[in-house]
């Protein structure tokens, strides 16, 4: 963090390790997802789609959970370092959990029929999870006064979060009713490449959570940072407001100040 | 503590008696739900009566964000609430007091959405105790997370939109599940509406404990 | 005698805003501290401030004893404070009012009729909606309360506006007899320039910032401007 | 007198684009809406398509509750309504331009529940004219009924506990007629959509009418 | 001078209770009378009903010829009232409330500026929304807006609350303008006994009705009591 202050970007040698490491890990991906790994017998080409969309449904919960941690941190320390973790991470896990829906739905045109499904409990609940998300970066957003908006937003996202496992479980919890994969990772029924593919996308996506995380945070610490410098600005201002509505008024004082 | 909470509840029930906002102007929305889904639905009283649980949640959720923003409104209108914050009183009890209180106040409009429905609707009830129990379940979270939700929208020069917003999706998970109950109390669906009671109370007793301890930090700073 | 109030540079921003811009005043047990200044200086930031009702961006400060960064909760309670806005529910009557702030603050029956009968508050008004009454009556009522509360500071914010002669004698009186018992009392208020009392002390408050130690300091200690 | 009408609703809609009842907070909230009750009528979406038009106008009215609330409230909240009523702007000027005001802000809120709702509930519109054209008289109804209804409310003149005689009747047949005139429109019913809009045109000139003659009386006794 | 406020034996309810009990009073053009009067003693009231803003029960009056019972709605475009509370908007700016009501007036841009100037709300007071104004603010703002709007009779209620020394001193000039002018001014307040002009009034309000009539009757008319 030191670093931060000397610099203009938000780029340092772990980020560029990482961003490196992206650029080899997503063609990587691509082709054991395209080309190497076998299609699925009832799922055909589709089910490509499973190496990106499961690992970035588990890593939104990652995301949505850090929010929460860095909410509960931050009430409890009150240190500003915490609270934007936590804004990183909600916004990002935000892009996720979009995908997530996005890629289900295109996911689902062939294989259910359909891009949308109702009576679905996982879509329904992401979707929750999804406006959730919605509703926390719409609270950071409003203008007010920044320690009360983060507190505010702390409590949001720790309730996002404590919802997670209550939005996991529901497949279980609806079970008689969904269209939607249960654990077909647990069955254990999966070729090797294939889940070799996969676990390949889970180190991807967490690479790409941990690089956006890392640039998101520092892009926010330098706001507060820029914010925290204008400060003198502003009391200058003020100041110079107060010698002014003197002038205005008495106009023989002389000295407002000292 | 319990003494203090008891006062703010005590409290806002003599304000809601004395102002009747909440009945006169909250309740009435109710019925007229009700009757505009008769009127709508009507051709096939099957159907209405399948949505009849659903109905009845969202109905008592959509009024409940107008109870809530009731009770913050006695709060902010002429800032009692820095008297309040000033009091002495813990954050913790002023939180569970007006919890009570809307729960109280939403109970009574479920009776009478309730009653409504079954007559209206000509619906009828194979398990009253599966009712009760969902309904005090569900009415705790709404009420729980409300109150907190009330205080986080307010007093950002937002107004009322936040609320909405922020307050419909915590909830979600806890309609369907009351809707589920619902459904197999009524009879219209082949679910264990039992089942649904272990999602309620942890939702309600989740959201009830953070409010208890977070509440604090966010009049802290009012 | 002991400080009550301690700010050091204590900078607050409403909004975007900065209202206080670094306060640093020192305020004894027992004071009467008078406040003044242009519309907008603070002022009532500043009491806000005070009584734990506002977050401090920077700076330190302690009320009580209690700092105002971490143990605002703490103090609060110790605190009266009359705002601009009386903050009473307009729908309760005047006695539901005062009886339920009353068991907030455990004070008894006595010390409510006391109160209201000091005021001129009983009687017929007892069983008036507070958001029937008028402007001045309103203004008793809030003032009511503050007795019954007993807090041992009291944070004034215009508290003569609305009030009639016999209502500016009452207050006055009431906070005499107060800062006899210890209490120590902050006046915002463009209305007066003293309230009788000889070791009052003044602050000017302009730009959000203390400007002008009084030429009287009340008793030789360094209150710094 | 159009030009003073026009001013408030210039100010009314100001006042709202500051205090943020903006579409894109509106959007979620009308969403929301939608979603739950997608999945509380869950498994079957042809009654999920049935209830469509019947939703569609539950939660407009429920939404236009929230407006009319804060339309009036902006008056009321500091007395800026004596400085209204001494500003020399005729009382009809006045119940014009809010009740533009609110119909201006009702109907961007229906073309996003719409679009939404199409969407989501995977519905086909028959006849584009059916629902722009009840659309209209239906929220005009709303909305001068609304202005109206809101300064009764508000305490203003007469007792509140004439509210609810007062305006339920008075939207329930609209609210029913705008539903089966959707209904017509989506083909889920086979009514004849446009016989309803005779209806609904004499309800919302009715009230229009009503409202620009007696929001005087109501004001002068403030 | 022609008579602009006649009330004789005016009875007001506000809700059950008689805020004004019989009021009778006869006021000329350009006059500037002071209404004091303990609180509650319905001077607020008063100012509303010669407002227009309140139905009377019994009695009969007059304000600029206008017939209280009758044509209450036609009465007020001419009068400015300035109440306990501002009526401004709170989501609005300064300069938007200000242009706003301009435009119900029929008041120029000039006349707007020139009015926020001589209240000191200029600059970056203009871009304030109003619910972030402190008290003085506020006040100033009503005031600025009563100037805009020209009309013939002020009604102050406690024009001075919440005013800084210099806020008092603009509103005394506006009002001994306005009065040169030929405006009728009158003005409830606990905070002044006279606004420096010599041929001004009192009239002493007292359980709703007016009890004393002033030793220094202004004009030698007949104001009965
Ligand atoms: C909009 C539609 C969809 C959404 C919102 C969605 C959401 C999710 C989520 C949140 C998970 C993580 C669940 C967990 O492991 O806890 C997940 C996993 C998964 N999804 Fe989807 N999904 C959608 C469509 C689909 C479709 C169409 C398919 C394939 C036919 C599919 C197949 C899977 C599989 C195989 C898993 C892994 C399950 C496991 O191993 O636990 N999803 N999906
Ligand atoms: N959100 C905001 N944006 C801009 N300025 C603000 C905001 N909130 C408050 N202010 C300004 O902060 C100042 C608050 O001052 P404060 O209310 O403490 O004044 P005061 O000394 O009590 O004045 P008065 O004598 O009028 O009561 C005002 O100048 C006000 O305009
Ligand atoms: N609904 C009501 N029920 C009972 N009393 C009422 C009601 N409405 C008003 N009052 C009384 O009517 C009187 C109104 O007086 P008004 O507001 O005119 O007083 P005022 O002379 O302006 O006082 P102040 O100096 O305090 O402003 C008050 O005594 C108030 O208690
Ligand atoms: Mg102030
Ligand atoms: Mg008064």
């Amino acid at each position: 963090m030191q670093s931060t202050e000397k610099q203009e970007f938000t780029t340092s040698r772990g980020t560029r390790f990482m961003g490196i490491s992206l650029l080899i890990g997503i063609p990587t991906l691509l082709i054991f997802a395209f080309l190497l790994s076998p299609a699925d017998d009832n799922m055909d080409d589709a089910v490509r789609l499973i190496y990106v969309h499961v690992p970035m449904a588990i890593f939104a919960y990652v995301a949505i959970i850090t929010t929460g941690i860095g909410s509960v941190f931050f009430l409890w320390k009150k240190s500003r370092w915490w609270d934007t973790v936590a804004h990183a991470s909600a916004e990002i896990g935000l892009i996720l959990c979009g995908l997530v829906l996005i890629t289900g739905s295109i996911w689902g045109r062939p294989t259910w029929n359909t891009w949308w499904e109702w009576g679905d409990v996982r879509l329904v609940t992401t979707l929750v999870l999804f406006l959730m998300i919605l509703g926390y970066l719409a609270l950071r957003q409003v203008p007010a006064n920044p320690e009360m908006r983060a507190k505010r937003a702390s409590v949001v996202g720790i309730i996002a979060a404590v919802n997670i496992p209550i939005i996991n479980r529901s497949v279980e919890w609806w079970e008689n009713n969904t269209l939607h994969q249960k654990s077909s990772l647990t069955d254990g029924k999966l070729e090797n490449l294939t889940l070799f593919t996969l676990f390949l996308g889970f180190i991807v996506v967490g690479i790409s959570y941990l690089w956006l995380m890392t640039h998101r945070f520092r892009v926010g610490w330098m706001t507060t940072e820029i914010e925290t410098a204008g400060i003198a600005e502003l009391i200058e201002e003020r100041l110079n407001e107060g010698n002014s509505t003197v002038v205005n008024s008495q106009p023989q004082q002389k000295d407002g100040t000292k | 503590m319990f003494r203090d909470a008891w006062l703010v509840t005590k409290k806002d029930l003599l304000i809601e008696i004395r102002s009747r906002i909440v009945i006169n102007q909250i309740a009435p929305y109710t019925l007229l739900i009700l009757v505009l889904f008769g009127f709508a639905l009507d051709a096939d009283t099957e159907t209405l009566r399948d949505t009849g649980p659903g109905l009845f949640w969202v109905s008592t959720l959509l009024v409940a964000i107008l109870a809530i923003q009731r009770s913050v409104d006695i709060e902010t209108s002429d800032s009692a609430i820095d008297r309040l914050m000033l009091s002495g009183i813990s954050p913790t009890s002023i939180y569970i007091g007006k919890t009570i209180g809307l729960y109280i106040q939403l109970i009574i409009l479920e009776v009478m959405l309730f009653i409504v429905m079954v007559v209206l609707f000509d619906m009828s009830v194979e398990s009253y105790p599966l009712i009760i129990a969902s309904a005090i379940l569900t009415t705790l979270a709404i009420s729980s997370s409300g109150t907190l939700y009330g205080v986080i929208a307010s007093g950002l020069g937002v107004r009322e939109t936040l609320l909405p917003v922020l307050f419909l999706p915590v909830l979600a998970p806890a309609i369907i599940g009351a809707t589920r109950a619902f459904g197999d109390a009524f009879g219209r669906v082949s679910s264990d509406g039992w089942a649904w009671l272990g999602l309620l109370s942890v939702i309600a007793i989740v959201y009830t404990l953070v409010g208890m301890l977070t509440y604090g930090n966010i009049l802290e700073d009012t | 005698m002991s400080t009550v109030i301690n700010l050091d540079q204590s900078i607050v921003f409403l909004g975007q805003f900065p209202a206080l811009t670094g306060v640093t005043m020192s305020i004894d047990q027992g004071e009467i501290v008078l406040i003044k200044g242009p519309n907008g200086a603070g002022k009532s930031t500043l009491l806000h401030l005070c009584a734990g009702l506002l977050p401090m961006r920077s700076g330190t400060g302690t009320v009580l004893n209690f700092d105002l960064q971490r143990q605002r909760m703490e103090l609060r309670p110790h605190i009266g404070l009359l705002g601009h806005r009386t903050g009473l529910y307009p729908d309760l009557t005047v006695k539901e009012n005062m009886k339920f702030w009353a068991s907030a603050y455990g004070s008894n029956d006595n010390e409510i009729d006391k109160a209201m009968a000091f005021f001129g508050l009983s009687g017929r008004l007892e069983s008036v909606r507070s958001q029937n009454l008028s402007e001045g009556q309103r203004r008793r009522t809030a003032f009511a309360l503050l007795l019954i509360k007993r807090p041992s500071i009291w944070l004034l914010d215009e508290p003569y506006a609305g009030l009639d002669d016999n209502g500016r004698e009452l207050v006055n009186s009431c906070i005499l007899q107060a800062v006899e018992a210890g209490t120590t009392v902050l006046i915002a208020s463009h209305q007066i320039n003293n309230i009788g009392k000889s070791d009052q002390r003044t602050l000017q408050v302009k730009g959000g910032r203390i400007t002008i130690e009084p030429e009287e300091p009340s008793k030789g200690d360094d209150h710094v401007s």
